[in-house]
């Protein structure tokens, strides 16, 4: 209801210097962004040559596909589990929300090694699964299993942080009206937190098609775009990378552009304090 | 109706200790204690929402504490109105009866009616971020009513009203309460609130229930003087009742004699309680009365709260006498000026000290 | 002052079945370390020696510390950004928010190409810092920069977060009481978000350390950990790598350990409201 | 000393619209509204903290907008009192001497000193947090006084405080500004405290001004029905002036006449405000008195109102009065019962409508 109030400052010597310092890393990111759109704009031949090259566009949908079927997963499995962590204290929570943390905090390489030792043919899992004609190993299913454990900590955080802003109150009171817990969820908690949802997906999803590390141990094969840019990178050289590379850039913007665009139309009530 | 026996419940740095009260059927009943006291907790322990660590509550003598809150038919309305922010006005009153399975058509009728009762069907399509606290409080209550509640827990409902809608609130729980017959539990901090609806008043401080009586009792007769500051007792002194007179005593506070009503040995340490509208002020040169008590003094301040002047005089003792403006006015009550007290044995309500260390 | 009340709550079937539900994650990342630990753990000397292996600790110590380089530079031009992004409006802001952003976005090895054209040999910026003797191929700056590329969101985006929870009534005092911008800055805002900046440190530092396919395109010697684990499976096969993994866990949660200790001595008053 | 001349300001969804105010030196200067009347916003320009989007803040006559908030010498309390957390109450009070670049041992004595004078020097080493409400207030309001500011502004500075505190507070306010003469700007939307404490009052309803009087002018001549409302004046008519005999008029409203001191001309519509307190019952064989306006009527309705009664009394209009709790059982007021109703004339306080369209 309480509005946040605009900020719009006269600027004061503060202010100004720490805008300028602070500068220096927007800086960065513009002049990475702004030397390779230079030099690849200078030959626009070459970008629509790559940008329809069959390999990059099979890679980027692959890429695509295999980051929205992990969300698919995380929507199931991680919503459920957002709702306890933020509704719930129980002993050990601490330890629970460290092993949801953990493929944030683990170096990208680990990550790989634990999930292919996991999924790989002979591993605990693999085999069993490769017996029911479910093979990881060079597979779109490995794919998906890499990005999800990867991106599962971005999605159940957001979500989680989305739930706690749903106010205690509103899901007491529906109780008291005779809603169950699960009624209550479903009618108050998931519509007030739909743009969190949302956002925790486009999160995670973009942060499972930029895996490369722990994508390539359990699945070099089918080329994910990042396997492509580096395979490009050491095989090509730096014209034939950097191209792909600015390509997935503008694919990148493009799909952010929609999903945020998007965003605005969904939980217009998630502001409430 | 509802008792709480013995219940204690900790939440974080919160508690509880061992709170036992009883709710009849059709009470009025007011929880008035300073905020932060943990009035909310009691009312959720008895929607439900909290399992106490120790103690039952016990609603028409069933233990409730297996019964979860979608099955107790108690209405809560909290403080912030909690109206669900997506829904229309229309579906958040309707929202109870959906869950009871009502039929559409039955629901339909049921929300237009209580929405006209409550004079909000111009509202029925707005969304509550819209609508000033005024129309919010209304839905809210729209919403807990249409369930047709048992009972009606109401979180310190006035406290973010403007004066105006506030006195019009208090009207509209007055005559749910005593037209419809509706128990209401009502928590907040403000003893104006408790003067103008209450029946019944459990004053809890500092997680402990330190008195529970009529409303009455609770203002005219503080169990501990802890509790006659928080009700606003303007006059407390302590001291020792030097005569007995079957049911007069004679109190000596600070060598002052006060005559009040009650019967406690010679030698009891008492808390003598007199309000200040209870009191009366007069020119040196007025006419004798029926009062008992009449003492001399000089006034040390004079100012307004509200509608109504405090006058402070001292009398050996510190004496605070509410009067009209008007009478303030008339009589040119200043400072300085010397004037008579007078208040009756029956304005003193004394009550022995060893009772504080009884509830302490 | 309110304190976030304990919500210990007796376990509904609601509750109980999201709980089943989303411990299907927890159960993944659990049976990923255990799968590991037990492996390992059956040829307790193969650890030993693996761990004692200099080309091991030099690359461990490598990429801490160059982590730790990339934070300090972090500390110093990222917390000024994080606070004008807190306590300002202006036109334009959605825009360096997303640039802020970007790194999380972009797949890594994007990421990679965009630091390694910018500071290559032949770079815009590589060229003449080359000339003075600061040299990122192959080298020791090219760690430190893409990761300080890399990780620098997680760290804006914590610190942002710890002063906007700072209330902009305690600045506001602060000056009424005749300090400047600068000196509330000093004394009420950065000790009132110790926790938060320490924190956010820990984040950046381990997605740095993490870091794989930005740092091996600029600098794939010296190898840091992650480059190591990557180059053993390649080569060595999966029993080499996944020692050094398990090495690297072991590493890493003794590190984060100390660390989350550390912080809870600091920032007590984060926590008021 | 405060000026505001057509001061606008936008904060996002909230705004200022064209506010023009004079605070004199050593005033007691009150800004009361409505919750959410951006009544916090008017005392962050006057500290600096915003700057208005056009019309200018002068102090002593000189235009502040280039001032930045540390160089002006007026301190603000906030509501939440805003103590510095990780600060002992001692740093907390010597932060802004320190920022003056006092020397340490003059920071020492004046900080022991005004610890002294609030009564909180077993305090001095605690942090906040530990401390309650009424603790946290004093502390603010040293902190806000050792630096020995021009102005003070405090904002809602009662309201979190519970009943008992409260008062010791306005009483420590009223000596602040009577014995020391400080200027005082304090924002509420409490009209007790208004009562209680202000010289001079500002109505502000929806980032408006709507009248800006002494405490007097404000509470017995609102200059429309708005603020009358807002003030708690219990009887607000309608009516039209029918003769106008030099200074006193005579009003018609719906049919009943009521005379009222004034100079309109005949046919003016007017609101006549009346205070429910200037308002006296008798029995309906009661002394005639020189009250000029005597009316009939039937009581409709009786209620404590803390430490008075309400009687509404249907008169053919409504009249509301208020009575000591004393008059009203010994008159037994209750429902039903016929009474008459007798104010003054001068108890009348008329106001033409016209001159609420010119405030809008």
């Amino acid at each position: 209801m309480v509005k946040k109030a605009k900020k719009y400052i006269f600027p004061d010597r503060c202010l100004i210097s720490f805008s300028l310092v602070g500068g220096l890393i927007i800086a960065l990111t513009v002049l990475a962004l702004m030397n390779m759109a230079v030099k690849e704009l200078s030959d626009i031949p070459h970008i629509l040559k790559v940008a329809s090259d069959a390999k990059v566009i099979d890679s980027i949908v692959l890429t695509m596909g295999a980051g929205f079927n992990a969300i698919l997963i995380l929507l199931l499995i991680g919503t459920p589990l957002a709702y306890v962590l933020a509704r719930t204290d129980f002993p050990g929570k601490g330890i629970v929300e460290s092993l949801v943390d953990l493929p944030v905090m683990l170096p990208h390489t680990v990550a790989g090694i634990l999930v292919y030792i996991l999924f790989m043919s002979r591993g605990l899992l693999g085999a069993p699964l490769e017996e029911i004609g479910l093979s990881f190993e060079d597979a779109y299913p490995g794919i998906v299993v890499a990005m999800l454990f990867v991106s599962s900590p971005y999605y159940i955080n957001s979500v989680r942080a989305g739930f706690e802003k749903v106010p205690l109150h509103l899901e007491n009171v529906a109780r008291t009206l005779g809603a169950t817990r699960f009624q209550a969820f479903i009618r108050i908690v998931l519509p007030l937190s739909a743009r969190h949802i949302f956002n925790g997906s486009i999160l995670a999803w973009g942060r499972a098609i930029g895996e490369f590390a722990a994508v390539i141990m359990i699945a070099y094969y089918p080329m994910v775009i990042s396997t492509l840019i580096y395979y490009r990178f050491t095989t090509g050289g730096i014209k034939e990378s950097s191209t792909v590379a600015f390509v997935m850039i503008i694919a990148c913007l493009g799909a952010f552009f929609v999903l945020r665009y998007v965003s605005r139309f969904l939980g217009r009530y998630d502001d409430r304090v | 109706m509802i008792e709480f026996d013995n219940v204690s419940l900790t939440l974080g740095s919160f508690s509880l200790k061992n709170i036992s009260l009883t709710i009849n059927e059709g009470d009025y009943y007011f929880v008035l204690g300073p905020s932060g006291a943990g009035k909310t907790v009691i009312l959720e322990a008895i929607a439900g929402l909290h399992r106490p660590d120790s103690g039952s509550v016990l609603v028409r003598g069933e233990d409730l504490c297996n019964k979860p809150p979608e099955k107790r038919k108690i209405s809560l309305v909290y403080q912030d109105y909690s109206l669900f922010p997506h829904m229309t006005v229309f579906d958040n009153v309707a929202f109870g009866l959906k869950m009871q399975k009502c039929p559409k058509s039955e629901i339909r009728m049921k929300v237009d009616d209580i929405l006209d009762r409550f004079n909000i069907s111009h509202l029925r399509d707005r969304h509550p971020l819209t609508m000033s606290g005024g129309e919010q409080q209304r839905v809210a209550l729209a919403r807990s009513l249409v369930v047709n509640p048992k009972i009606l827990l109401l979180d310190e409902p006035l406290s973010a009203l403007d004066p105006l809608t506030h006195e019009k609130f208090i009207r509209d729980l007055r005559s749910l309460h005593k037209e419809q017959g509706l128990t209401i539990v009502h928590v907040s901090h403000s003893r104006q609130e408790a003067l103008s609806l209450a029946n019944n008043v459990a004053v809890i401080i500092d997680g402990r229930l330190v008195q529970e009586d009529t409303v009455e009792g609770v203002f005219n007769r503080p169990s501990t003087e802890e509790v006659g500051r928080f009700v606003g007792i303007e006059n407390i002194f302590r001291g020792r009742v030097n005569r007995n007179d079957d049911s007069l005593i004679n109190v000596d506070v600070c060598g002052v004699n006060i005559s009040a009503v009650g019967n406690y040995p010679d030698g009891t340490e008492v808390n003598l309680f007199i309000r200040g509208e209870d009191i009366m002020l007069f020119q040196t040169d007025g006419a004798v009365t029926s009062a008992r008590n009449t003492l001399e003094g000089e006034i040390t301040d004079s100012f307004h709260v509200g509608a109504v002047v405090r006058v402070n005089v001292d009398c050996g003792i510190p004496v605070s006498v509410l009067v009209t403006r008007q009478s303030s006015e008339e009589m040119n009550l200043i400072r300085g000026k010397k004037v008579i007290v007078r208040f009756k044995a029956t304005a003193v309500h004394a009550v022995p000290v060893n009772m504080d260390a009884a509830e302490i």
